[in-house]
């Protein structure tokens, strides 16, 4: 489904990304792990298309999507919870929704995804006009993701949905985001929780100072002497 | 070292007089500066198809524009441009009292003649510059027009009270210095002391004020778009004192008769010349004048043309474009008869190199057949045949 | 006094116009348009047109002054500004579009004079004279109707941005434009948009104000300066802000001018302004985290 | 050796939200003492108080026994009082030496002596190499040893260091336990925000622990990874070995 | 030594350039120039240094020439210690109005100097006298013209003597300017100009360094005003308490590179010697199409190189590139010293 060769990308004279590979299959849960700043966000956004790629290639069911500008991608089917949430913190958690779905083909559907989604996180329906900078942390987390599902996209990433967030909503998203691609979503997932994350994976990379050092599924990874070495803290 | 400008003649084999003028041709002033550039060249059309200065050989005279932009630094920097550059025999100008005070002193460092025909400020010539000259009616001597005038109304119906209105740069505030020093002395009381910014973009609160003072007599200095919103303002307001007296300007630009001559139906207004003024060969200039422009000319472009004719009559007897010749011929003048009667009998300058006793008169905004004209009234010499003074002021 | 107030609320309303457009542009895309000034001259001038040589009523204008000028701002912004915005991406004010905004106001305003010369035009409308007395207090009644244009149009544009997708859009790509990005909302493109709508509310202010003003090429710097502070007093991108700023503007400026010369009313404006400043830095409405 | 740094009962709300919470803590002077907690715990807001961004609520920070609640940054500089960010602020447009050397200027006037100070330290930070390159063009790990090495330049004698060592490899990790050691050797009490355990295991004599703004707990780095309270806020509910 | 080359270079053809042009309205278009560089570059010291973006810097040229000329007609004060007092007092002022504004973020600084310099305009443009002292409201103040004058009076009839003491003035700017961007304080503006917190972590007391550079930029200002009604002997409270004057030192400035020493200076040797051709080959042609042909070239400027006019030029003298790409990683080239 996905494809991705050779990724390079420079910020100003610094490399974040140097050569890195990776493919994603239709209907898999893929996870990219790494330490801070090791480049996982950088690799999200060039899929994205927000950031620009010094060289390499993004394949998108077959069509090389390199220079499709972000906002057509979304309409490609490719939609982000990004880091941070980064939701429009001024208006409500409505308004926040709606905003998911402008491209036309979501929009077509709105209301209709708009009640799967109150179906799926009912807390957002309490919360409709609650202005969104008021919101908790969880909470917030659940309109960036639900913001993401209203333009009905193929591929969904997630970059770091546990930051800042208690152990128990770590497991609840965790949950969420299964429940997700069983609804024939493919996931990427980028987190620091490298124990949990790989628990519930498919298949995983490591990516180490910009490029991937290690693939492998789930269960291997855990048992993988580097892996536990530099990112479980054994 | 720097070089003197030799006589027109000699340079390039060209026989032509080069006279610089500085305007504001862009700014805010612009339309203004745009007046004067059009009756400066009609003059210099006319001098040249009359055969230009005849005792230079019929050398023609051309002029070289300058821009101030409304501003001094420019205004001074081309006055050094035409004299260096184009080495323009004297340069007229600048419209503006202040770019034309320090750029003239430009040209005087530069002993080149500043022969100013519309600046009105005092400063101009009170400065004791050697090279300056003005035929001007200056801020002092319409404020004693308009005296003059108020005294001889003071007969019909009592005046006490006076409101000044006058916009707050240095040709307004030169004015009102007059009016504050010369009002009370004639047993005026000032009631209203009022500068407001002409770049206003609504003055509806001068004329509150106005019409919270009541005064018996409104005097006002304005340029064309404030004129224009204080009168619609008056109107509106229904402000109705005995007279309203505007110092020219504004009040006698086309457009101000054009855009707001309704609303200042029955103004006075001071000026130097006016379309109907009882003087030989006025109409015959107005009607060529509406013939090219399709406008009447204001007081200000009748200053530029005489100007013009004075600058020629000095180059006439001069013989010469050098600038102590010139000044000479300039010092000495005397015209009585030609062009420039339309603006005043005589041309002639006093130890201070202005012209001190211009033909002033008194306009008033009045209909006939219909339509709102700028009528001569006062004095009644030059007043147009049959016409009546308004007075005490009517509304519609 | 009562007559002050009346008087500056009715300016007021038409400064807070001009300054909505001035802080949505502000508001959404972080530039300071310097050529505010010039393009409400613009404006005045289109509607100019429309009224002598189509024959319009001055408020019909608003059918063509408003696409016209937002076509023109969207043109500005996608050609001129959008391409220096896009060198200075990551600047959070970039000054040079500021510097680009204040050299295509010279241009445009030396530009009308060149063409149209500088006389000073009124447009004469069958009530430009009129006025209405209400007790003691007279007005001008394109003053009024200026007002009514104000408040109705300030309304329009309040449901535009809250009701409208494309309000929403602006106001997404204003609070966070990279997420906008994320939602397939092209920032580009609604950075045109925003553009053009602060040029139609400008439009309108333009129509507004020509019965009752006098248009040359040089108006705009009169209302450019008291637009910025507007702008500022009410908050930087403030929509609430800017027409309370505008109002307070308006009435300081009326009342004051009772008490002291016309010509320090401008300055009692701005030291006033700055007073406030000292006291609140963020304006009104404006966030303190904010800048 | 005496208390250098001394925090008594530090309280600090953002709106509704409380960051620190009766906080008190003291620091010896040649100490290392470690702070980790979740994210959002307070930690980064506890330095922010210490150095003077942020004034707190209620409470008293002492430094080298005099008050410095309240006091502006630069001056706490001037008192010795050296700062990382988390988010690291290089002056991007600038080399690596001269945003040193604007560290050097707080202990001299002299532009010569600044760049001798600033080329020293930058030599100690192993940054030579880098001298010459504008900090925006810096790799992650350099900017860290960057944001050490201004604070270093100013010659300060309590340095906070604020998760210098995130997004390092284990063998950078290393590098930089080896410098932060030598800063300690060289005469400077560190305080660390750090969530690399093995680096705080091996680096720390004390370790606070906060979450919401609370201390939960406090001791030997030893201590405080078995206690279960911290297990269960911050190590994740998973205990392992 | 080699980037000062091409500065020396100027410097010697500025210096004997009035040995080959007498002509005075060359010497002043000149004059223009530099007068602009000066003020640009006193600007830029706190605009450009201190990433203050002032539009309120013809209030200290008011300031500055309304003290020294004041000082000269009513005590017979030569300017020459005058101007000196002018800029005492504006860098008085700068600092007063400091204190508050400083604080101030981004646009509303700006904006906030733009309401100070035209409530003095106003102000200027109103009072007609402060006690006996005439100030002349709109009507300014003229600098009396002395026929006797002497180097004392700060007043010639050759355009030459104003030529090398503007020559001079921007001389000493510059190297303040340059001697700034590589002291304590330099480092220091530039630190906060780049992230204040981290400034301020370094011992930074930002709002002190930032009134020392606005006090300095404007004791410069104000000179620049003495020197401005030296020249025109006219304070027109129009001309130099005008926006346009503000405006024009940040134009030049980010023309010719905001925050650089030598950019200001670069930015007026460009613009305003292209302003002084368009409105001399233009000016008398269409009223206006000067004016547009002067915005057009500055807007494509600022399209072309935003970053001001001096980088790419100092690119094509030193024939270098900003950075090498070495081994796919880029690595900034190291200055030869
Ligand atoms: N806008 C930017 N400008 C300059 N450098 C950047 C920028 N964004 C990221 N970087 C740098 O690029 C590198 C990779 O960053 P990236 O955000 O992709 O890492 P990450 O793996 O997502 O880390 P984290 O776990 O902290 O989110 C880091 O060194 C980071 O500091
Ligand atoms: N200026 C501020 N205004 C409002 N809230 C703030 C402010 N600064 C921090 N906070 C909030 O205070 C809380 C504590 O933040 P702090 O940066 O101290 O956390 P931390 O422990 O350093 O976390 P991390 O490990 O992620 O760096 C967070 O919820 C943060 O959002
Ligand atoms: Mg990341
Ligand atoms: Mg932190």
């Amino acid at each position: 489904m996905l494809k991705v060769n050779n990724l390079s990308v420079h910020y100003g004279g610094m490399q974040a990304l140097s050569g890195a590979s990776l493919q994603v299959f239709e209907g898999e849960i893929v996870s990219i792990v790494g330490s801070n700043g090791a480049g996982k966000s950088t690799l999200i956004n060039s899929i994205s298309g927000m950031r620009k790629l010094t060289s390499g290639s993004v394949e998108f069911q077959g069509q090389d999507i390199t220079a499709v500008p972000a906002h057509e991608r979304v309409g490609l089917g490719i939609a982000q919870v990004p880091e941070g949430r980064r939701l429009f913190p001024l208006m409500t958690v409505k308004e926040n929704l709606l905003l998911g779905s402008t491209i036309p083909e979501a929009k077509k559907h709105r209301q209709e995804t708009l009640d799967e989604i109150y179906e799926l996180l009912p807390r957002l329906k309490e919360r409709e006009n609650q202005i969104a900078k008021t919101l908790s942390g969880g909470e917030q987390q659940m309109v960036a993701i639900g913001r993401a599902l209203m333009s009905r996209p193929k591929l969904l990433m997630f970059d770091e949905p546990s930051l800042g967030l208690s152990p128990l909503l770590v497991k609840q998203l965790f949950q969420l985001i299964q429940q997700i691609n069983k609804g024939g979503i493919t996931i990427m997932l980028v987190e620091q929780n490298v124990r949990q994350t790989l628990q519930i994976v498919d298949r995983s990379y490591v990516l180490e100072n910009g490029s991937i050092s290690i693939e492998g599924n789930g269960t291997d990874l855990l048992n993988n002497e580097h892996v536990k070495k530099a990112f479980l803290g054994m | 070292g720097k070089q003197e400008s030799t006589a027109g003649q000699g340079s390039g084999g060209s026989n032509d007089i080069k006279i610089g003028a500085i305007l504001p041709l862009t700014g805010d002033a612009a339309p203004l500066g745009d007046q004067s550039r059009k009756a400066i060249q009609f003059a210099v059309d006319e001098i040249n198809a009359k055969g230009g200065i005849k005792s230079m050989n019929g050398a023609k005279l051309q002029v070289v524009w300058g821009d101030s932009q409304g501003n001094q630094q420019v205004a001074q920097s081309e006055t050094s441009r035409l004299i260096t550059q184009e080495k323009v025999a004297l340069i007229t100008g600048a419209y503006q009292s202040g770019m034309t005070i320090p750029a003239s002193q430009e040209a005087e460092k530069q002993k080149k003649i500043w022969f100013a025909s519309v600046p009105s400020d005092d400063l101009v010539t009170s400065r004791g510059l050697k090279y300056v000259f003005r035929i001007a009616d200056t801020s002092s001597m319409r404020v004693k027009t308009q005296i003059q005038f108020l005294n001889d109304m003071k007969k019909k119906s009592d005046i006490k009270s006076i409101a000044l209105v006058y916009e707050n740069s240095s040709w307004g505030q030169g004015v009102a210095k007059y009016w504050k020093e010369e009002l009370p002395k004639n047993g005026y009381d000032i009631v209203l002391n009022e500068a407001y910014d002409r770049k206003a973009a609504d003055l509806t609160p001068v004329v509150s004020k106005v019409k919270n003072a009541n005064p018996d007599v409104i005097l006002m200095v304005s340029y064309v778009q404030d004129a224009t919103l204080l009168a619609k303002g008056f109107k509106q307001q229904q402000v109705k004192p005995k007279a309203f007296i505007s110092t020219s300007g504004g009040t006698a630009d086309p457009q101000f008769l054009k855009n707001a001559g309704e609303d200042a139906l029955n103004w006075f207004d001071v000026s130097a010349w006016e379309p109907d003024v009882n003087r030989p060969g006025s109409k015959e200039l107005d009607k060529k004048f509406v013939e090219k422009f399709g406008t009447h000319p204001s007081g200000e472009q009748i200053k530029e043309y005489a100007g013009i004719y004075t600058i020629a009559d000095a180059l006439e007897r001069a013989k010469s474009t050098d600038s102590d010749k010139l000044r000479d011929a300039l010092k000495a003048s005397n015209i009585t008869s030609g062009p420039t009667v339309i603006y005043t009998k005589t041309i002639h300058f006093d130890s201070t190199q202005t012209l001190p006793d211009p033909s002033l008169v008194i306009a008033q905004f009045q209909k006939v057949n219909g339509k709102i004209e700028r009528v001569t009234v006062y004095p009644a010499s030059d007043a147009r045949q049959g016409a009546n003074i308004v007075f005490p002021y009517q509304a519609q | 006094m009562l007559q002050a107030v009346v008087q500056g609320i009715l300016m007021g309303s038409v400064y807070g116009l001009i300054a909505l457009g001035l802080t949505l542009i502000f508001g959404i895309m972080r530039v300071i348009n310097f050529g505010h000034g010039t393009f409400l001259m613009m404006a005045m001038f289109i509607s100019y047109f429309g009224i002598t040589f189509l024959g319009l009523h001055p408020y019909l204008t608003l059918l063509i002054v408003v696409p016209v000028i937002f076509v023109i701002g969207y043109v500005t912004n996608r050609w001129l500004i959008q391409p220096v915005l896009n060198k200075e991406q990551d600047v959070r004010e970039p000054i040079s579009a500021l510097l680009l905004t204040a050299a295509i106001a010279i241009v445009i305003e030396n530009g009308f004079l060149a063409l149209f010369k500088a006389d000073y035009r009124v447009a004469k409308t069958s009530f430009s004279d009129q006025t209405i007395q209400l007790g003691s207090i007279i007005i001008n009644t394109p003053k009024l109707y200026a007002f009514f244009l104000c408040a109705i149009v300030t309304v329009l544009f309040y449901l535009f941005m809250n009701r409208t997708e494309i309000g929403r859009r602006i106001r997404a790509v204003g609070q966070d434009r990279n997420a906008a990005k994320l939602m397939g909302i092209s920032v580009e493109k609604t950075f045109s948009i925003a553009f053009g709508v602060g040029m139609a509310l400008l439009g309108a202010a333009g129509v507004a104000l020509l019965p009752f003003n006098q248009l040359y090429p040089a108006i705009g710097s009169l209302f450019g300066t008291m637009a910025f502070v507007t702008v500022v007093l009410g908050g930087l991108g403030s929509i609430p802000g800017a027409i309370i700023g505008g109002l307070l503007i308006g009435i300081v400026e009326s009342v004051s001018s009772l008490y002291v010369p016309y010509t320090l009313s401008p300055m009692i404006v701005l030291y006033g302004f700055l007073i406030f400043l000292f006291i609140r830095p963020s304006g009104l409405f404006g966030s303190p985290h904010d800048w | 050796m005496g208390v250098l740094l001394q925090i008594n009962d530090l309280n600090k709300k953002f709106g509704g939200l409380t960051v620190t919470k009766n906080l008190t803590l003291s620091i010896n002077e040649g100490q290392i003492y470690g702070i980790i907690g979740p994210n959002g715990a307070g930690k980064s807001t506890l330095f922010n108080q210490i150095s003077g961004y942020i004034k707190p609520d209620s409470g008293s920070i002492v430094y080298n026994g005099k008050d410095i609640t309240g006091k502006p940054p630069h001056v706490l500089c001037h008192e010795g009082i050296g700062r990382t960010f988390q988010i690291v602020k290089p002056f991007g447009n600038k080399t690596v030496l001269y945003n040193v050397a604007v560290g050097a200027f707080a202990r001299t006037n002299n532009r010569k002596a600044a760049l001798e100070k600033a080329e020293e330290v930058i030599e100690k930070a192993g940054l030579g190499s880098r001298k010459d390159v504008l900090a925006k063009n810096l790799t992650i790990v350099d900017r860290k040893r960057l944001e050490i090495a201004k604070a270093l330049a100013t010659e300060p004698k309590l340095l906070l260091l604020d998760e210098v060592l995130a997004g390092l490899t284990p063998s950078e990790v290393d590098d930089a336990v080896k410098l932060i050691r030598e800063i300690r050797e060289s005469g400077v009490t560190i305080l660390m925000i750090e969530h690399v355990m093995r680096a705080v295991m091996q680096l720390c004599e004390r370790v606070l622990v906060i979450s919401y703004g609370e201390k939960i707990a406090e001791g030997t780095p030893q201590d405080v990874t078995q206690d279960p309270i911290v297990i269960e806020a911050y190590l994740g509910g998973e205990v392992h070995a | 030594m080699k980037r000062f080359m091409p500065l020396l270079i100027a410097a010697l053809v500025f210096l004997v350039l009035p040995v080959f042009v007498q002509d005075d309205y060359i010497l002043l278009a000149c004059i223009n120039i530099f007068l602009f560089a000066y003020l640009a570059t006193a600007w830029n010291i706190v605009g450009g240094f201190a990433g203050q973006l002032s539009f309120g810097h013809s209030a200290f040229m008011a300031i500055g020439g309304y003290i020294s000329s004041l000082l000269f007609i009513h005590l017979g004060l030569t300017p020459w210690i005058g101007m000196i007092i002018g800029g005492i007092v504006s860098a008085i002022v700068a600092v007063l109005i400091g204190v508050p504004t400083f604080k101030l973020k981004g646009a509303y600084y700006a904006i906030a100097t733009i309401a100070f310099s035209g409530g003095l305009l106003t102000i200027l443009n109103t009072v007609q006298h402060i006690g006996k002292i005439e100030l002349g409201a709109s009507e300014g103040i003229v600098v009396p013209y002395k026929s006797d004058a002497t180097f004392l009076d700060f007043q010639f009839v050759e355009k030459l003597p104003y030529y090398y003491i503007i020559y001079v003035f921007l001389a000493i700017i510059l190297f303040v300017s340059w001697y700034i961007d590589r002291s304590k304080l330099g480092f220091y503006l530039t630190a906060l100009r780049e992230d204040e917190d981290a400034a301020k972590a370094l011992g930074i007391n930002t709002s002190r360094v930032k009134l020392y550079a606005a006090a300095i930029s404007a004791f410069f200002t104000g000179i620049g005003g003495t020197y401005f009604g030296q020249l025109t002997m006219y304070i027109l409270p129009d001309t130099i308490a005008g926006a346009g004057m503000s405006v024009q030192m940040v134009f030049l400035s980010i023309v010719g590179g905001i925050g650089t020493v030598f950019g200001p200076f670069v930015g007026s040797l460009f613009l305003t010697t292209i302003g002084e051709i368009t409105r001399v080959s233009l000016g008398d042609s269409i009223p206006g199409l000067h004016l547009v042909i002067y915005g057009t070239i500055v807007a494509l400027i600022i399209l072309f190189c935003p970053k001001g006019i001096l980088e790419p030029l100092q690119n094509l003298l030193s024939k270098r590139k900003e950075r090498k790409v070495i081994d796919g990683r880029v690595v900034a080239n190291q200055r030869s010293k």
